[in-house]
């Protein structure tokens, strides 16, 4: 390029999620992308801040990395400690765990579903900025805005009985819980579990009616803007069906077929991570399938996490209500689904999935039992943990010495591991968007809502957040000398 | 570099023993270097050890003497209260790259002149081989 | 660096209000000004913003010096003064009895100590001298944070309560009364006297022990200013130095002492049978007798263990009229509780000897002829068992070989890893009385070292080898037991290295001394400490050895560590004048700096009570309360209290902090 | 009434901030009438071009501590524009878990994170943010050597500490943004948490004396649901951190790790309760233990830094790496 001038275009930051992020675009002279890179801003080294530290102490610590899904590093943590310390948790235990990490599901996706990606769907990507927010939601669909405002406190204050604390949660030691469930929980619980089902149920209806029998949306979900075709990660239960709390990591291809099923202990075996020095998040790949850059298709190691990507891999949900709306799903999208919008859909189905398996749970007789601790075992000194995050598949690496102090620790979380297919998202529907570098506003909150949909969590990503800046396009030139500025607002 | 280097120590002295120590080293007109400057306290004791850390922060070494161990403090455990903290403390300052070293403990009578001024010395170049205590900027 | 939590350090820092400060530096005649330029310090201290009045003098403790100091808090209306001169711990008295003495606040006057601390020790004048000057500046932040403080003072009770009835508890409750003040005395046992009633001639000058006791106890029993309880125990102290309130349980004698004529005609008609404590079971007494003829009080008592009286249908013989004339017999006498108020007390419960069944070795708890130390000064006591002349009990034959044991389970780890320090000297007691009563007796005495350590008792001890032949062999006996009426020893000889065996018709055991049964007990009821033995701990060994850690409460005796009489008297005289200390004065005054708690801040956590060492904090409805008359002021508290709710007076984490800046020029 | 300006802006965060606004529930329907929100990147679509439009901001709230030197930027921009600032949440006040990161070099950070990690493929050892691009556009923020406290660059009003703040705070904050409708403006400092320790709130029974006979882990062994964890040899940080948190951990039976940063009188949170936990231990006993066994017990709390400072490192008196060793 040289001499000649290269223009960019800098979206900085990304609004309506939870990440420090900018977006470069390059055109080339006739202002046509070249190329585009999304950047994450902040780093805040939980791997290294965690050396040194009692091993016990790091699910107060590593769910700290997200206060969206903080359980799901809370979670991962105490998986990778029950192995580290060798130490099986009670049935019971188990299961609260399993419990509470459900109505955390839920609780997450309600944030994302209607505070960030809501006001694109139900206001439409070419709303005034000023109203397209969950305020402007909340004068046009009042009703279901406050609904869906009581039942995220509703499932916060769930986390909150059953973990004391619903963000950031003390409940999990290596080798159980820190307390059991009593039986007026238990009853509180439920009541609460039934109102989340029908609240995800009505969602799911809302959702359809406006959004898939809506013409103006038909072709942002069909048709080619949005899709990519990559392999999926998720994690099945024996049945190849999805669970959140525990089983084997299952890989498909993008025709649908199985390339690897393993079990989390081993994924140093089948993942890698890449580093760019633009940006302070990774790049994940399938080791066995190699690194070969920002593309998709079956030759490149690029994988996505998240919720289409589970119901991509499992065969079906293992509660009725859930299994109904799955069905209905791969019929009209077909499998596996590469529609990245319909993310959002897959959502308000594992809502239904989550609710329904926490009022199974609630029914077991176990779920009171008084034994949610064990504290013997004999110490590994080293454990892997694995739980599907509302975003996808987190794993948790840790080693310790004699004392159980951490000596090293490694974290896979999966906005990393959907770092590259977020990259490909934007640089091909801003490719498709931009032209003669003619960029009105409603387009830059389009190639906003390409990785919007993974609802990406760069607190996780880099262990931060984003700081906000105006989205606005700059082309300069290569020294930076500013040309033209097209602005929102 | 640290030929011309001075150390800066501030020390706490427990004015049964660590102090009147001191004042026995003058009485027997001993020669130690002029880098530490006391601060006269009741008992060791009484130092809290916020006390310690904003004094190594303005300086290059924190010297506390008191009454021997077991038998001899003036309010029969304050040395070991003093003895407990500065064994925990010290374990927290290497975690943060400052060399224990540099917070020196010492039981020093009201009879130990010498001991006080060959501590004073014997600090002086421990403190010097170490430099100044810098941190990250 | 800025800090979230808003601290009065932060507001106070660098501003001095309308603090008007005067520095005076002392040349010292040479001793100052030789090594730091006094006039340059003057220069410099007189720039600080705190400081209106600065000078320097030859000689500030001579008389001029002092008037300058005065003149000038008068003219220049100082509010705090520093003097920059030798060591406090010489002239900080002086200092400021002067300020106090132009109308300052005492508190607002401190010195720094530019002279033990710097003029002496350093060469470098340059040096010195600027060190001097930042050694002033850290004393002035301190003074104009110093609070104008006066003493703490209360009333108290000018009353003693001595606790122990032996020769300590005697000679500390006469000395008090003597002085004028009401003392009350407490026994447990029926009479006062204690171990020493039971002795027969005391070392080194062997006079005879009842002598010299039986005075000082009839002395007790008619002092004015003396109440004697015997019978007695305190079961709780409340309250604090000059303010103990004490509780003490009185048990019935079932004989009235006032009318009790010593007829002796109750005994006599006694069917009960027991082994008398005062002859060590030597000999009998009766369920109702009396402890010994010179007992005080001068009564007969009940033993109602023994006594079948206590259900006069079974008997009730004693009380008869025509037994008991005066009708001092009283079977329905009840346990009464006493309370009273004092100011001081003193602990002289003295010693017990080791329980032999605990060396089951040595035998004495199965062989007749293996006797305790204690039994066989009653065997050689004229009012003894024996009538003074020593039979074995076995076959109450003289012996004509005997052997005493040093150190049988003293200084012996399996046992008392102490020296019980009077036995050396006991045994060779008992070897010269024996050789002059029997004076063709073989006498062993099997020893570790011999510790003779005392007055005269080396000359003593020698004169139990030389005169009177007694055979001193170093070795460790290692088993006793007796066979057919012959006591037999087996030792090794350290000093010959060789093992030996000795044939004796009876051996005496000089067992450990042992703190009185009980004392953990009434220690904790007192907040006193005690040893890894059991002895009282002493607040400090050479500052305040007749001291606990609780002011107000003194030792005497064996109570503290084991002890002769000479030692025991001694001890109990130094006790009583420590009491007398504090009873003579009309209210007790205390150090002001001392801790004080925030009540809004305190949080109730516990933490400080573990750490002070006199048990002057306690929780008052969740709250940490300190009490100033205990308080000494060491600060633990201070630094140990999370929730930065107690500070020390004059001593605070901000004037601390603010000296620290100062020291290295910051301020 | 007058709709009062707000705007939110971020340092290093993890979302919890975000997420406990929203866990108001209905009452952030109270806050969006009484306030017309300029800017806050997770909730709404206004941009910092409208901040920087905006000549004053009624109320500025800002999450997270300072990490990178772009935080530093954008929080002094929300001081110079806000009549009332807020540190909400505890990085933002005490520098949070970040500030762990603060014993270790930021080099050593970026060397561990993206070339030692086991996973991490980075053949030519590129370290994020010390790389220079042609497009000046592509340069990444550099990070700063140390996480910092907000208050280490500007003057704070309110101070609203947790982690993250508890539904209540949140609350209360709202009411302050409605009564500045009113003009009542909160005092200067205002601390939206108790003035006094959690210990103060506690039920758990408090024991007599507080002596620690020998230190515990919470993973080593039961711990009793109504007795002090001091009490049971169990670091609990309540007695030196500030109240109004609901308790929320200790009803959990877990103990307090001192989110809510120190008692107002304190200013350094760990080392003053590494002062007072030395204290405790085997008080009154210290004369018969000895020396050499009172080193053997207190090593075992094998991370005082973690456990005094997990929250509020970045704000203590010793806040960053020292060079006299190596860094491990």
């Amino acid at each position: 390029m040289g001499e000649k001038e290269r223009k960019i275009i800098t979206i900085e930051p990304v609004t309506r999620l939870e990440g420090e992020a900018k977006i470069n675009i390059i055109l080339d002279e006739e202002g046509n992308v070249k190329d585009a890179y999304f950047q994450v801003m902040d780093y805040r080294a939980f791997e290294v801040l965690s050396v040194g530290r009692q091993a016990e102490e790091m699910p107060r610590i590593a769910n700290r990395i997200c206060g969206v899904c903080s359980w799901a590093h809370h979670m991962a943590a105490v998986k990778a400690l029950d192995q580290l310390f060798g130490r099986d948790p009670p049935p019971t235990a188990k299961k609260l765990r399993e419990l509470s990490y459900c109505a955390h599901t839920i609780h997450s996706h309600i944030i994302h579903f209607f505070l960030f990606a809501s006001p694109d769907l139900f206001l439409s990507p070419d709303a005034e900025p000023s109203v397209r927010n969950f305020i402007g939601l909340l004068q046009r669909h009042p009703e279901l805005t406050k609904r869906a405002l009581k039942w995220h406190t509703e499932s916060e204050r769930v986390q909150e009985i059953i973990g004391g604390k619903a963000v950031h949660p003390p409940f999990a030691i290596p080798g159980g819980v820190s307390k059991p469930l009593t039986e007026e929980e238990r009853v509180k619980v439920i009541e609460k579990a039934k109102g989340l089902l029908d609240f995800s149920l009505d969602s799911l209806s809302f959702f359809k009616k406006n959004i898939i029998e809506n013409e103006k949306y038909r072709d942002l979900f069909f048709g080619d803007l949005y899709r990519l075709e990559t392999y999926y990660m998720g994690l099945v239960d024996p049945n190849n069906q999805i669970n959140f709390y525990d089983g084997k990591i299952r890989v498909i291809d993008p025709e649908g077929h199985e390339t690897f099923k393993f079990d989390c202990s081993d994924y140093l075996d089948y993942i890698a991570e890449r580093v760019e020095p633009w940006t302070y998040t990774k790049f994940p790949y399938l080791k066995k399938i190699g690194w070969k850059g920002l593309v998709d298709g079956k030759g490149s190691g690029v994988y996505r996490v998240n919720s289409l990507p589970r119901l991509n891999v499992s065969k079906g949900m293992p509660t009725p209500k859930a299994q109904e709306a799955y069905e209905d799903f791969m019929d009209t999208l077909g499998r596996p689904a590469h529609a990245t919008l319909a993310f959002h859909w897959a959502r308000l189905i594992e809502m239904i999935y989550c609710s329904e398996r926490m009022l199974e749970l609630l029914e077991d007789p176990e779920i009171t039992s008084k034994d949610v601790m064990n504290y013997t075992g004999d110490y590994k000194g080293e454990g892997m943990g694995v739980v599907e995050a509302p975003r996808g598949t987190l794993i948790h690496h840790y080693e310790a010495d004699e004392n159980g102090i951490i000596t090293n620790s490694n974290l896979i979380v999966p906005t990393t591991m959907n770092n590259a297919a977020i990259c490909m998202e934007i640089r091909n529907s801003a490719r498709k968007l931009i032209r003669g570098g003619n960029v009105p506003e409603g387009v830059l909150n389009r190639v906003e809502m390409a990785f919007r949909a993974y609802d990406p969590c760069l607190s996780c990503s880099t262990h931060a957040l984003p700081g906000e800046m105006p989205l606005e396009v700059v082309i300069m030139s290569e020294d930076g000398r500013v040309l033209r500025r097209l602005r929102r607002g | 570099m640290s030929e011309e280097f001075e150390p800066k120590i501030i020390a706490f002295l427990c004015r049964w023993c660590g102090y009147a120590g001191a004042d026995m080293a003058g009485t027997s007109r001993l020669k130690y270097p002029p880098t530490i400057t006391p601060i006269r306290v009741p008992c060791t004791g009484r130092i809290d050890m916020e006390h310690v850390l904003r004094a190594l922060k303005i300086s290059d070494g924190v010297l506390i003497a008191g009454c021997h161990t077991p038998g001899d403090c003036h309010y029969v455990r304050g040395n070991f209260q003093c003895f407990k903290r500065v064994t925990l403390l010290k374990k927290f300052l290497k975690q943060m790259g400052i060399n224990p070293a540099r917070v020196r403990l010492e039981w020093i009578s009201a009879t130990e002149g010498r001991k006080f001024a060959r501590v004073i010395k014997e600090f002086t170049e421990e403190l010097k081989e170490l430099g100044p205590l810098r941190g990250v900027e | 660096m800025e800090n979230p939590a808003p601290r009065p350090y932060s507001d106070a820092k660098g501003r001095y209000g309308k603090e008007r400060i005067g520095v005076f530096v002392c040349h010292c005649g040479r001793n100052i000004a030789a090594t730091v330029d006094v006039k340059k310090v003057v220069e410099e201290i007189s720039k600080h913003p705190a400081v209106v009045h600065a000078e320097d003098y030859d000689y500030m403790c001579s008389k001029p010096g002092q008037e300058l100091i005065e003149r000038a808090i008068e003219e220049k209306g100082l509010t705090g003064v520093v003097v920059a001169a030798c060591s406090p711990s010489i002239h900080e008295t002086t200092f400021r009895e002067v300020v106090e003495h132009a109308g300052l606040n005492p508190y607002r006057c401190e010195m720094a100590n530019i002279r033990e601390q710097c003029s002496w020790v350093h060469e470098e004048r340059d040096k010195a001298t600027e060190k001097a000057t930042r050694l002033i500046k850290s004393v002035i932040e301190k003074v104009v944070r110093n609070e104008e403080l006066e003493p703490v003072k209360v009333g108290l009770h000018k009353k003693a309560l001595v606790i122990g009835g032996g020769i300590a508890g005697i000679r500390a409750a006469l000395d008090i009364a003597n002085a004028g003040f009401q003392v009350i005395l407490v026994e447990r046992k029926p009479t006062i006297g204690g171990h020493m009633a039971q002795l027969a001639e005391t070392f080194p000058t062997l006079d005879c022990a009842q002598c010299i006791l039986t005075p000082l106890m009839s002395e007790v029993a008619n002092h004015p200013n003396i109440k004697l309880l015997t019978l007695s125990e305190v079961i709780d102290v409340e309250g604090y130095v000059g303010n103990f309130h004490v509780r003490i349980k009185k048990n019935p004698r079932y004989v009235d002492p006032d009318k009790c004529n010593l007829c002796d005609n109750c005994t006599e008609v006694c069917p009960v049978v027991v082994p008398s404590e005062f002859d060590e079971g030597l000999s009998l007494r009766k369920a109702i007798y009396i402890p010994f003829p010179q007992a005080v009080p001068s009564s007969y008592v009940i033993d109602p263990d023994a006594c079948l009286g206590m259900n006069p249908i079974i008997c009730g013989k004693c009380a008869e009229p025509d037994v008991c004339g005066p009708g001092a017999i009283n079977f329905y006498d009840q346990p009464e509780i006493i309370e009273e108020d004092v100011g001081v007390i003193i602990v002289a419960t003295g010693y017990e000897i080791y329980d032999p069944k605990k060396i089951s070795e040595y035998g004495a708890d199965k062989y007749p002829d293996i006797i305790t130390s204690l039994q066989f000064e009653r065997l050689l006591s004229p009012n003894g068992p024996t009538g003074g002349i020593p039979k074995r009990p076995s076959d109450e034959k003289i012996p004509k070989r005997i052997a005493f044991i040093h150190c049988a389970g003293s200084r012996d780890e399996k046992h008392r890893p102490y020296c019980s320090h009077i036995c050396c000297t006991y045994c060779s007691k008992h070897g010269l009385l024996f050789k002059e009563l029997v004076p063709d007796a073989e006498v062993y005495s099997f020893y570790i070292d011999i510790r003779a350590v005392g007055k005269n008792y080396e000359d003593f001890v020698k004169r139990a080898q030389e005169e009177a032949g007694i055979q001193f062999i170093r070795g460790k006996v290692s088993k006793i037991y007796e066979e057919d009426g012959k006591v037999k020893i087996f030792a090794v000889d350290t000093l010959l290295n060789r093992r030996i065996e000795v044939e004796v018709d009876m051996a005496v055991l000089a067992l450990p001394i042992v703190p009185a049964q009980g004392i953990a007990d009434l220690a904790s009821k007192m907040r006193i400490q005690i040893d890894n033995y059991g002895f009282l701990q002493e607040r400090h060994p050479k500052l305040h050895p007749v001291e606990s850690a609780t002011p107000g409460i003194f030792f005497a005796g064996a109570a503290q560590s084991p002890k002769d009489i000479q030692d025991t008297v001694a001890q109990a005289s130094a006790a009583a004048s420590k009491a007398l200390e504090i009873l003579t004065q009309d209210e007790i005054s205390h150090t002001p700096t001392v801790a004080s708690v925030d009540r809004d801040l305190c949080s109730g956590c516990r933490l400080c009570l573990s750490v002070c060492p006199y048990g002057a904090i306690r929780i008052v409805d969740g709250k940490a309360e300190v009490n100033e008359i205990i308080c000494e002021g060491c600060g633990a508290c201070v630094s140990t209290c999370p929730s930065g709710a107690i500070s020390l007076r004059n001593f605070t984490d901000e004037q601390l902090d603010a000296m620290i800046e100062a020291v290295v020029g910051g301020i | 009434m007058r709709k009062i300006k707000l705007a939110v802006d971020y340092g290093s965060i993890c979302g919890g901030c975000d997420v406990a606004f929203i866990d108001a529930g209905e009452k952030l329907i109270e806050l969006a009438n009484a306030a017309e929100i300029v800017f806050w990147p997770a909730v709404v679509d206004g941009k910092e071009e409208d901040l920087r439009k905006t000549r004053e901001i009624d109320i500025g709230i800002f999450f997270g501590a300072i990490r990178t030197e772009r935080h530093k930027e954008a929080l002094e921009q929300l001081r110079e524009k806000s009549r009332i600032l807020v540190a909400f949440g505890t990085c933002a006040c005490y520098g949070g878990i970040p500030g762990l990161a603060n014993s270790v070099e930021s080099r050593v950070l970026l060397k561990k994170g993206y070339v030692a990690t086991k996973s991490t493929d980075n053949p030519d050892g590129k370290l994020p943010g010390f790389e220079e691009f042609k497009e000046a556009a592509l340069r990444l923020p550099r990070l700063r050597s140390l996480v910092s406290p907000i208050c280490d660059f500007v003057d704070v009003d309110i101070w609203v500490p947790g982690c993250p703040p508890p539904v209540e705070s949140v609350n209360k904050l709202i009411d302050v943004v409605k009564d500045l409708q009113e003009d009542q403006v909160p005092p200067k400092g205002l601390f939206i948490a108790e003035g006094r320790s959690l210990c103060d709130f506690c039920e758990r029974e408090k024991p007599e004396v507080l002596r620690i006979k020998r230190f515990r882990r919470v993973h080593e062994g039961e711990i009793k649901r109504d007795e002090c964890f001091l009490k049971q040899g169990i670091i609990c940080l309540g007695p030196v951190t500030r109240g109004g948190c609901g308790a929320r951990c200790i009803d959990a039976n877990m103990p307090c790790r001192g989110c809510f940063g120190p008692v107002p009188n304190v200013e350094d949170q760990g080392t003053r309760f590494l002062s007072a936990v030395a204290s405790a231990l085997m008080a009154e006993e210290e004369r018969e233990v000895g020396e050499e066994e009172l080193r053997k017990l207190i090593d075992e709390l094998p991370d005082p830094l973690g456990l005094f400072y997990m929250y509020s490192l970045a704000a203590s008196i010793i806040n960053r790496r020292y060079l006299d060793l190596e860094g491990d």
